[in-house]
């Protein structure tokens, strides 16, 4: 193939039970991409993550807020695109905590930095809102 | 439907430890039922087991909630491990780095073997 | 609650092959208000079918086009909303083959009909594509 | 991904019959192999047996299949019947009121025992 195609959009309202929903989304595609179930419950996690950092840093709990999963499928790497709705972040602070520090919070960070190839934060361009891209490259493993 | 379908976690007691039961997926919306539990036993000054058994998906909430536990426990001098630990579980807990921290029992019969 | 609420909202390009992302997401959805397994799987099977007409009679399959569905939670019943964008089709044609004629096709609008509560079939406003409005009433069986 | 990722079905030979197994989703992009398969058999003159134990979900497509089976075996006189239906691929054929139609046999070891 070699060129882009859009495999699914999901959009979900900003709320923790549609988290769920969310990875079942991911786990489907990225299990027909061919992947391990490792490799597949681990992008699970990864963009289950992203989705919880937007509710609870980018949205602050506010469950009106709604968020688009873009799963992008670039034949020989997965794109996961989230986008939310909500007043633009510091992308600075977007960090995990060292992990020789042990506090319950600052791992999903971490997950996603580990997890996927390469993670990238913006501000779309109209101002409002923020996307997080992640790719994934693909091994039929 | 969209409400919070509330999960209910079994409590156990063995061999002088509450047994908190954890099952499915703990996440953001399970996980907060996970750590009032949790450290409830461990403010009545129960050690804690956690079993894992059942846990198909845990999100870095729930690893959060887990972390709580240990600490708490560390601070109100009871013991805190985690016990039937599955394969999920596990991936999660060593992407965190926390399969050395926290004291994990391959069962609940053999409680001496801790797994490294 | 009593109030209607989006649970989920999916995009699929109109392939085949996608239609297992669209049961992926209405098994999720539907599992989680609370239905009994095989109610859930009749309802993934109706829409399916709503989605497999769209490929097959609405864009004839050009694999271009693109579905969407949305799942509203409207406390007693779910109501799911499939959307094309191809020529407005004639709403007339859209019925089952009679079942006691055995002929391989025919099948998909008598399943939709036999699991859903309501069916209404319309053309947008917009003058352009397809809608199909399915509703489950909802019982926690 | 977003290519076919053709599925496998395996053929067997059971009492003079083909078994065409067919696995996994049975749907728009799937049947039309399983479908191939089936129509090749009896163009073939075999009796064809379908297995269905293995069908985690099969939709309108798969079951006409099935109806086009039936049909061109009855054209080429031999004979068309399914076994080991699972629950969920019984639960469209009923609704498809087709589980009177097709001779429905419990297992490969007892064919004399037709399901109605
Ligand atoms: N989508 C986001 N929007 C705004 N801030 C974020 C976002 N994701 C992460 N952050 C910031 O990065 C920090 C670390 O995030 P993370 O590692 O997921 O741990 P936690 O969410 O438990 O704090 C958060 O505390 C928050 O300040
Ligand atoms: N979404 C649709 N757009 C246009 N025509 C449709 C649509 N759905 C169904 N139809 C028409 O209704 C007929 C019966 O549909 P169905 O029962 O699903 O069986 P089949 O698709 O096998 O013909 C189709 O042959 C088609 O003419």
């Amino acid at each position: 193939m070699g060129k882009k195609s859009k495999v699914i959009e999901t959009r979900i309202q900003a709320k923790p039970e549609q988290l769920k929903l969310l990875r079942g989304v991911v786990r489907d595609a990225v299990h027909m991409s061919g992947c391990s179930d490792k490799t597949v419950e681990r992008v699970v996690l990864a963009v289950n993550e992203a989705g919880m950092n937007i509710i609870q840093h980018a949205y602050k709990n506010n469950p009106e807020g709604e968020i688009i999963l873009e799963i992008i499928d670039n034949d020989t790497e997965l794109l996961f695109r989230v986008t939310d709705f909500a007043e633009p972040v510091d992308i600075n602070n977007i960090k995990p905590r060292p992990l020789d520090k042990l506090r319950p919070g600052g791992l999903g960070t971490h997950f996603i930095n580990e997890i996927m190839d390469e993670v990238v934060y913006s501000i779309p361009k109209c101002g409002v809102g923020n996307q997080v891209v992640m790719k994934k490259t693909i091994k039929s493993d | 439907m969209g409400e919070l379908r509330a999960v209910t976690y079994k409590i156990t007691q063995h061999a002088g430890y509450s047994v908190v039961h954890l099952k499915g997926d703990v996440d953001l919306s399970t996980s907060p039922i996970a750590r009032k539990l949790i450290l409830e036993c461990i403010e009545a000054k129960h050690s804690v087991l956690v079993d894992l058994s059942e846990v198909a998906y845990i999100d870095s909430s729930g690893v959060a909630s887990l972390v709580e536990g240990y600490q708490l426990a560390k601070t109100n001098g009871v013991e805190f491990g985690l016990v039937n630990v599955s394969q999920a579980a596990l991936d999660v807990l060593q992407l965190a780095r926390l399969d050395t921290v926290f004291p994990i029992h391959a069962s609940l019969d053999d409680l001496s073997k801790v797994m490294r």
